[in-house]
């Protein structure tokens, strides 16, 4: 049982990985790939945790993994925050002219 | 040079010296009768033993001989300076570097050990080196000071290597020791010791073509000048060879070289004396002519010749530094020493011209002087000779020539002309300026009256010191019959009068013929020049200022030397296999390549950046994946760091020029990368001994109490490591802060 | 596994020495870090390389269960690696000053030290 | 460890690495400089999976350790470099 | 950060007291110092951290049930053919005001399907936000105000 | 910068990187850590402070100058090492004391070594943080 | 016994600690000087226990070697300290009328005084890692110290001088890993026996990983670029400890390397010395004489200086190494003193570029006085303590019919002579272009004193080496004969009967 879960988290939390990389690949501009990466990449990582978790069963490695995802999800979004607005204060080409674009007017 | 105050001394600083040489010469001179008798006198201390050196001196004719002449001379020298320099501000130092001159040269000729000789040998160039630029605000004197210093100091050297090979060939630098077991002769080294002690020698002596030196060292004050040419510095030289004469003369190799040297040296330097139209110039071709006969003569062996030498030595002593004073008085009082200018002083300065005309004759080798009977033990020598004709025949002309410049010298401003043209009324000069030509110059006319005291005290055991035997020594008399070397002599007369006549049409000719010469002078600034401009060369090659040549330069000898050690020396290389392989790691590995790759390639510094986080991600994968979890977090955690310094200085650096392809640099880099792989992959190839990690492995938690092995290393069984790696990343902190805080920096 | 990281370690190697090459310093400290990454691997590497198992002795044991990795290069590995960061940051301040006061990171271009001679 | 979890952990560092690999991709091409700081940003993410998979596979939690720093100081590097990207406004790296 | 630096303090006193330097023990000096706070709290002085710590804990299963069907919405765009996307930046009025709260708010949102937040403007009042499908750009603004920040304002300022 | 977002969230980052490499430090003895990557950790959360509000308010939360903290660090190192000498060891001896100390457990250790591992934390925290807060400061 | 050689090497990080924390006010000075007096005692103290008892070992933390890392003085590494601490404590004193309020507050005395400790770090050392760990701490103190006030001549000399001493360190790095990868050990005095399993074609590729690595901290050619280009652009207290000790420490790895552990293809290994100890002399004298700025001058010279220790090393003999053991002591106490003369020319004639000062032969006879002692002890002029120092190697090289090497030793010092005379003639002898006052009365008194006693002191170390050189050769003999015969520093070592 244990085994089937942690498969199971792995097998989703990898394919996760997999697409996230291709979402960084195929999406047309900087702010769409940020929404592979922060999103998915974050998820990814913290399946394949918690599969860790899982496997080894320990309060010791629970709290490890834990303490992981607490982090991850704390500061994923912070890091894309911070990129997003590089990106848009640096005036960053954006796939299909937004049509409210408002932050580009200052 | 003119007197500077209107002091006439210089009170106790001036007084202490004389005393002081005239002690030692007293102490000497009490030495006398025990030499005479035959005995020699050594006293040593150990000094430095491990090198069998000794603190060795030797009281024998010749060193007794040089001594007495040393510091009699001396004593007079520094009596006659004392005056002449009276109220000098430098007076003091004149005084000590005189007196360590005078001391240094003491110990050169009774020094009994090879190694102490030369201490004394090198103390004798640099206080000389001093004393030639005492003068130092003018170029000319520091010139000449650094032209006399080199060129000695050069001969030096080869004469330290003779020394040292000497004493190798010998199995001791004791000279008594050396000269007593006489085996220098047949020993393999003979010949290399010879060429490297004749470099000392001939030098130090100023013998052609290396002369050019000594009449620039004029630039010395007079005194300074007096006592330099006639008792010490150049008569190192002779003194060497005289002392070496008993373990390495009678070879080819000794007596062609010195009478060839020797005999050049003679007719050449008295024909550039009669030449020049500076009194001081003249006098010091004439020293120049006296250090070549003297060469000459030790080139022989017989009695005649080395009793020639004996006395001619004490003779040139005498009149040189008596005439070289009586040039100073001239130069004092009157303020020129041109020869032209000059002329019926006698009648103002009768003290200075007495001396002078009995230390002229003297040099000019007219009887009843000691020169005269000089001159006859010369001819004698000669014609004891191996080369009879060719010996006598640069004396007789040598000779003839001293006769013409003693008269144009020493005679001819006394005694012709008159005293109108001068820049000062002449005066005669104080009792301390009169004691030395007088008192030189009346040594020459007793001596030369009555030279039995002085045969039985000093030129006796110095022939017994250079041969041997004191049976060996000629008689020293005004008369020996009428035989070759009066004829000799008689002719010398006569042509030494008709060049007198004829000096001035001979001077013109003389310049002439002369001028064709290489001027070797010359040629030392050409030297110099050319060792500036090759230097500034060679440093301008390789201290290019350019780092990207240091940078390739560094590289490239690492690449260079490892890879053609390997070829060199063989270096074994396992077969490769790629057993184990494994795919992950091998993905990690790459990327780790890749990340290295994107660097070189981009010029975005972003990318460059991510770059290196890339690469620093990949290895701290392969620590992961290899069991060094420890390892991991730093890397990730120093990699982390670097990217955000990194990204905090770029916001003020230039952007990344282009990236454009180096061939040179690739080259270099990939054969240092090509060894870094050979290096490792051939250390891999060995087996590992892990006798330390086990150890670890079983000391950790029961000894070390730690579980976690490589920070139970860190901390504790190797400790020392990590403390000084906090000292570093503590210090870095400090460097930098202060570098930042420390510099203003230019705005941009 | 151990020959081809010596291969890959020659390579991480020569990138880093063409950077280091290129005389302006930005290039030359990127190399820097390569490099030192490339030595601190050789280390490792020499200390030949065991999968998994770190040095660790667990709970109750007195020493490690069966083979672990080699812990002796790891800890030289760490020391090299906590130096090598020093040395670099003192390095990239230098070039930061080095831009603000000389106003060029092209070591050739850097004459105040050694000047040109000029005849 | 069974087999059958062995070949799941083989698969998911598989793709884990396929992951890492595009994200290198993404890291050379950019364009933009906010597009190179996300690259590294899911390269790190990618590496905190990896050291999940690893503390698997190799059967040691400790690994885990690697992926918390991991997680901690990748944000400091993205937001470095954000803040550099962000300051950056002469828009150098858009275009290299 | 007086009491949270104080748990933090106390939690390591524990694990000095106990000898055993492992994670959970330092959870259980965490939780006793967090016990010690709250019974010590009238002598530190008013403090929101005991409220705040519990709010904390209720929003974490909310964050990842929100980010699980972000990833799979944004995972389906990637791997279709051709990307349905409707990408727009928008603006949306915050109501929220404490720093937690937009924290919170900002973060839920980034991990939302389809939604990044970029910045809050200087007077706190508004929220730049990058959509990802953003067809209908009131809808989804209207949506955010009444799903993420009532909740957060729920969760968070009610407390305060 | 002023990341409002950033702003708050270090608040709370700051501190839990804070005890996570003081967690770090202690049990680096056993597990993996230590000194070196407790320090570092630490330093990291000062970094995000520095980054997100300047690095007046960072040094004010620190109250030591950073680089007497890193001197401060050595000079525990070194003492550490000393403390050898009280009972005639060889420098840098581990000395041990075990409160407690039970079958099955070696009780509460009380080290030199801790002391300097310590110092170890201190220079790394301290050294990294003055690097950092002067090139932000002169930049 | 091991607290004897702990306490050189702690010293002066507990005085850099405290004179840190002191800093801003003038008890730093203080606490570096009286930290270097008592690191003079410590040192005087090891002298003379090594001295007595031939080597003395220590076991850090109390582990055992090969496991632990031992430290460990010869009487090569004992002298090496004596010889350091004199130098420590000449500079700390000079540094009172040199270096300024500014720096001590940049850290000055902290700084230096972890050189120090570097610096004794590497001679006490009896493991390869940790003398690696000390190289290091040396340099990032030489790094600081090097551009401490920032002018721009430092930055461009410090940007040299670190991007090329860096990749030393890397070198020195990489060949400890594969040497420990080669023989799993890093204790020297193991290593020494070690090595003797491994293939010699490797070992010799090894090797010359290490004569690089040092043959670049020792600046031999062609590795010497950093040093000229840097040596003459901070401070004079930095100058003059960096002129004395920091190459002297590379001379010294690659003593003790090449004799105690790379001794198997001497044929090969230390030819290459030969070649390398020849071309370092003939280069870095031609780089002087180029030169016109006495610092420049000395800072040739120093690499030319180089080229004769390390021939003594590449003839391997014993006398050749005693006369190496000789010139490393007797070089860094000239040296050092010179660039300590340089600064004191600095500030009476106002610089140090030979044609913009002169007159101090007038003004300041002492000063004179005091440059023509080392000056021509560096060139080699008898009794001063570089004419034996020359002498010895000269008739070492004689002895083994080196007949070239000997020549170029002897050339070299000739044109020693010329540099030396150039400084003379125009910082001395010649009227100062400017007509400047430079006696010695312009200075206070305290700053009179801090720069000429440390000179003076160090002068007359030169005279007492030249005058009395036996007891120092004995010495030298005995340290000499301790490398070459490495049996007694295995087994002190190790800690086994011999
Ligand atoms: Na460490
Ligand atoms: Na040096």
């Amino acid at each position: 049982m244990t085994e089937m879960i942690t498969a199971l988290l792995i097998a989703v939390g990898a394919l996760f990985a997999a697409i996230g990389g291709l979402g960084l690949l195929r999406l047309p501009d900087v702010l769409m790939r940020m929404h592979a990466s922060t999103k998915i990449g974050t998820l990814a990582s913290s399946l394949i945790t918690v599969a860790a978790a899982v496997h080894f069963g320990t309060a010791e490695v629970w709290i490890r993994a834990v303490a992981i995802v607490v982090l991850l999800l704390l500061t994923a979004p912070i890091a894309a925050h911070m990129i997003g607005r590089a990106a848009v204060t640096t005036r960053v080409p954006l796939w299909r002219t937004p049509p409210h674009d408002e932050v580009d007017k200052d | 040079m003119a007197p500077v105050s209107d002091k006439t001394n210089n009170g106790l600083i001036g007084i202490l010296p004389v005393l002081l040489a005239a002690a030692l010469f007293a102490f000497f001179a009490a030495q006398i009768p025990a030499i005479a008798a035959g005995e020699v006198l050594r006293w040593s201390m150990p000094w430095f033993p491990s090198q069998g050196i000794e603190l060795a001196f030797l009281l024998d004719g010749l060193s007794l001989t040089f001594a007495l002449l040393i510091s009699g001379i001396g004593t007079l020298v520094l009596l006659y300076s004392d005056s002449y320099l009276a109220g000098h501000p430098q007076y003091a130092r004149f005084a000590l570097f005189l007196t360590s001159f005078l001391l240094a040269m003491l110990g050169l000729v009774l020094a009994d050990d090879l190694i102490l000789l030369f201490v004394f040998w090198e103390l004798t160039t640099l206080t000389s080196y001093l004393l030639i630029g005492f003068s130092h605000e003018a170029e000319k004197s520091r010139r000449n000071a650094l032209q006399a210093l080199f060129v000695t100091g050069a001969g030096g050297l080869a004469f330290l290597a003779g020394l040292i090979l000497m004493g190798f060939a010998a199995g001791s630098t004791s000279i008594s020791e050396i000269i007593a077991a006489d085996e220098l002769r047949d020993h393999a080294a003979y010949t290399g010791i010879l060429v490297l002690v004749f470099a000392g020698a001939l030098t130090k002596s100023a013998q052609v073509p290396v002369h050019f030196w000594l009449p620039n060292a004029m630039a010395a004050p007079t005194p300074v000048s007096a006592f330099l040419h006639s008792a010490t510095m150049v008569k190192a030289g002779i003194y060497l060879l005289a002392r070496m004469h008993p373990a390495l003369s009678g070879t080819p190799g000794w007596i062609w070289t010195l009478t060839i040297l020797g005999a050049a040296t003679a007719v050449f330097a008295s024909l550039q004396s009669l030449r020049q139209t500076d009194l001081k110039q003249a006098l010091a071709y004439t020293t120049l002519m006296a250090l070549g006969t003297l060469t000459l003569l030790l080139g022989q062996d017989s009695g005649y010749a080395m009793t020639a030498f004996a006395t001619f030595l004490i003779v040139h002593s005498l009149y040189k530094a008596a005439l070289f004073l009586v040039v100073g008085n001239i130069d004092a009082a009157t303020g020129t020493r041109e020869v032209a200018q000059l002329g019926g002083l006698g009648r103002s300065m009768t003290l200075t011209a007495g001396a002078a005309a009995l230390a002229a004759l003297s040099m000019a080798g007219a009887p009843p002087f000691l020169g005269f009977i000089g001159k006859e033990l010369k001819y004698a020598g000669a014609l004891a000779a191996d080369a009879p004709v060719l010996v006598a025949g640069a004396l007789v002309l040598a000779n003839a020539l001293m006769f013409a410049v003693a008269g144009v010298v020493a005679l001819r401003p006394f005694w012709l002309g008159s005293a109108a043209d001068l820049p000062r009324a002449p005066k005669e000069r104080s009792w301390r300026m009169l004691a030395g030509p007088v008192v030189l110059g009346v040594a020459g006319t007793l001596f030369g009256i009555f030279p039995g005291p002085l045969q039985q005290a000093l030129v006796t055991p110095t022939v017994a010191a250079l041969t041997g035997d004191a049976a060996n020594a000629a008689e020293l008399t005004l008369w020996h019959g009428v035989n070759l070397p009066l004829l000799l002599s008689l002719a010398t007369f006569a042509l030494g009068l008709a060049l007198y006549a004829g000096h001035r049409p001979l001077r013109a000719g003389l310049a002439h013929t002369l001028g064709m010469l290489p001027d070797l002078d010359r040629g030392w600034d050409r030297f110099l020049d050319g060792l500036k401009g090759f230097a500034e060369w060679q440093a301008a090659r390789i201290q290019s200022g350019k780092l990207s040549f240091y940078l390739a330069a560094t590289f490239g000898t690492v690449a260079g030397a490892l890879l053609v050690t390997m070829l060199a020396r063989g270096l074994p290389l396992p077969a490769f296999t790629l057993d184990g392989f494994s795919w992950a790691p091998a993905a990690v590995a790459a990327l780790m390549l890749a990340g290295g790759v994107l660097v070189l390639l981009t010029r975005s510094r972003i990318t460059a950046i991510a770059g290196l986080g890339t690469s620093g991600i990949a290895i701290s994968l392969v620590f992961l994946i290899y069991g060094a979890p420890d390892v991991a977090i730093t890397q990730l955690l120093v990699e982390t760091l670097v990217v955000v310094l990194v990204a905090v200085a770029l916001l003020k650096l230039p952007r990344l020029p282009a990236p454009r392809f180096r061939p040179g640099a690739a080259v270099i880099s990939v054969a240092v990368g090509a060894s870094v792989s050979l290096m490792l992959l051939s250390v891999l190839g060995q087996p590992l001994d892990l006798s330390l990690t086990s150890y670890f492995e079983a000391a950790s938690y029961p000894d070390a109490h730690g579980r976690n092995i490589v920070n139970v290393i860190l901390v504790d069984f190797r400790a020392i490591d990590t403390f000084g790696e906090i000292a570093v990343v503590a210090i870095a902190a400090l460097s930098a802060l202060a570098l930042l805080r420390g510099t203003k920096g230019r705005t941009r | 596994m151990e020959p081809f990281f010596a291969i890959a370690v020659g390579g991480l190697a020569a990138a880093a020495v063409y950077l280091m090459l290129s005389g302006e310093l930005l290039r030359y400290i990127f190399g820097l870090v390569l490099l030192s990454n490339a030595a601190n691997l050789a280390i490792f590497v020499s200390g030949r390389l065991t999968p998994g198992a770190p040095p660790l002795i667990p709970e109750g044991a007195y020493a490690p269960a069966g083979t672990v990795a080699n812990a002796l290069p790891q800890a030289l590995v760490l020391t090299a690696i906590v130096i090598g960061f020093g040395l670099f940051a003192f390095a990239l301040v230098l070039t930061f000053r080095a831009w603000t006061t000389l106003g060029t990171l092209e070591g050739d271009d850097m004459r105040v030290a050694e000047p040109k001679v000029t005849k | 460890m069974t087999a059958f979890l062995d070949a799941v952990v083989t698969g998911g560092l598989a793709l884990v690495v396929l992951a890492l690999a595009m994200a290198f991709v993404r890291l050379w091409r950019g364009p933009s400089l906010p597009d190179r700081v996300v690259a590294l940003d899911m390269m790190t993410m990618a590496m905190v999976a990896f050291g999940g998979l690893a503390a698997i596979r190799f059967d040691t939690p400790q690994v885990l350790d690697v992926s918390l720093v991991l997680a901690l100081v990748a944000f400091l590097a993205t937001v470095a470099l954000a803040r550099f990207a962000e300051r950056n406004v002469a828009g150098e790296d858009n275009n290299d | 950060m007086t009491s949270f630096g104080l748990n933090v303090l106390l939690a390591i006193a524990w694990i000095a007291l106990t000898g055993t330097v492992t994670l959970a023990n330092f959870v259980i000096g965490a939780l006793l110092g967090y016990v010690v706070i709250c019974v010590i709290q009238p002598m530190l002085g008013p403090s929101r951290y005991p409220a705040r710590a519990l709010a904390w804990g209720r929003l974490l299963p909310l964050f990842l049930w929100e980010l699980l069907i972000s990833s799979i919405e944004v995972a389906r765009d990637i791997l279709r053919p051709r990307s349905h996307a409707h990408p727009a930046i928008l603006e949306m009025p915050l109501t929220v005001r404490s720093d937690e709260g937009i924290l919170l708010v900002t973060n839920l949102i980034s991990l939302t399907p389809g939604t990044l937040s970029l910045d809050v403007s200087e007077d706190r009042k508004t929220l730049t936000i990058h959509a990802m499908f953003a067809s209908d750009p009131e809808a989804l603004i209207a949506s955010l105000k009444s799903g993420i920040e009532r909740w957060v304002i729920d969760a968070v300022e009610d407390f305060t | 910068m002023n990341s409002l977002i950033l702003s708050v969230a270090t608040r709370y980052l700051t501190g839990l990187l804070l005890v996570f490499s003081i967690y770090l430090l202690l049990r680096g003895h056993n597990e993996p850590g230590g000194g070196f990557i407790g320090g570092l950790t630490g330093a990291t959360g000062f970094i995000l402070q520095a980054m997100a509000n300047g690095t007046d308010r960072a040094r004010e939360a620190l109250r030591l100058p950073p680089e007497v903290l890193a001197m401060l660090g050595l000079g525990a190192a070194l003492l550490a090492g000393l403390m050898s000498a009280l009972t005639g060891d060889a420098f840098l001896t581990g000395q041990w004391l075990f409160l407690g100390a039970e079958d099955g457990g070696k009780g509460l250790p009380l080290s030199s070594v801790l002391v300097f591992d310590i110092g170890v934390y201190l220079v790394v925290f301290g050294a990294v943080l003055t690097l950092v807060f002067e090139m932000e400061e002169h930049i | 016994m091991s607290w004897l050689l702990v306490a050189p090497l702690m010293l002066p990080f507990a005085t850099a600690i405290a004179a840190y924390l002191a800093k801003g006010r003038a008890a730093g000075r203080w606490i570096s000087i009286a930290g270097s007096a008592l690191l003079l005692v410590a040192a005087t103290l090891l002298l003379v226990e090594v001295n007595a008892q031939g080597v003395v070992a220590g076991q850090m933390g109390g582990w055992g070697a090969p496991f632990g890392i031992t430290l460990v003085a010869d009487r090569l590494s004992a002298v090496m300290v004596l010889i350091t601490a004199i130098i420590a404590l000449a500079v700390s004193v000079y540094a009172l009328a040199d270096i300024d309020t500014r720096l001590e507050q940049l850290g000055y005395h902290a700084i230096f005084n972890v050189l120090i400790a570097g610096v004794i770090g590497a001679f006490v050392t009896g493991d390869l890692f940790n003398l690696y760990v000390w190289f290091e701490v040396m340099l990032i103190a030489s790094f600081g110290l090097l551009v401490l006030g920032g002018s721009p001549e430092q930055i461009d000399g410090g940007v040299k001088y670190v991007a090329l001493n860096l990749i030393a360190t890397v070198l020195f790095l990489a060949g400890v890993g594969l040497l420990y990868g080669a023989t799993g050990t890093l204790n020297m005095a193991d290593l020494s026996r070690a090595v003797e399993g491994v293939d010699p074609g490797l070992l010799s590729v090894i090797a010359m990983m290490f004569l690089l690595a040092f043959g670049m901290k020792a600046a031999v050619f062609p590795l010497f670029f950093w040093l000229p280009a840097a040596y003459h652009t901070p401070a004079f207290s930095v100058s003059a400890v960096f002129a004395g000790l920091l190459t002297k420490v590379g001379v010294y790895a690659l003593i003790r390397c090449f004799t105690l552990i790379f001794d198997h293809d001497i044929g090969y290994t230390h030819q290459i010395l030969l070649w390398v100890a020849g071309l370092t002399m003939i280069t870095g004298v031609l780089g002087a004489a180029a030169q016109s700025d006495i610092r420049k001058i000395l800072s040739f010279h120093i690499v030319s200086q180089i080229g004769y220790m390390v021939m003594g090393l590449a003839l391997m003999t014993p006398l050749a190494l005693v006369g190496t053991v000789f010139y490393l002591v007797h070089h860094i106490v000239v040296k050092a003193n010179l660039f300590l003369i340089a600064g004191a020319v600095q500030r009476l004639a106002g610089s140090t570029e030979l044609s913009r000062i002169g007159g101090l032969y007038k003004s300041a006879p002492l000063l004179a006085l005091l440059f023509i002692i080392p000056a021509f002890s560096l060139a080699g002029f008898p009794p001063l303590s570089g004419f034996w120092a020359k002498f010895l190697l000269v008739k070492a090289a004689i002895g083994v019919e080196g007949w070239v090497i000997a020549g170029v030793a002897l050339v070299v010092g000739l044109l020693t002579i010329y540099s030396m005379t150039k400084i003379w003639a125009a910082a001395f002898w010649s009227p100062h272009p400017e007509g400047r006052d430079t006696s010695l009365s312009q200075l206070s008194a305290s700053d009179r004193r801090g720069l000429l006693l440390p000179i003076a002191g160090l002068a007359v170390i030169t005279m007492v080496i030249g005058m009395a050189p036996d007891p120092f050769a004995r010495f030298a003999e005995a340290a000499a004969a301790d490398l070459l015969d490495p049996a007694a520093y295995v087994s002190a070592v190790l800690g086994e009967e011999q």
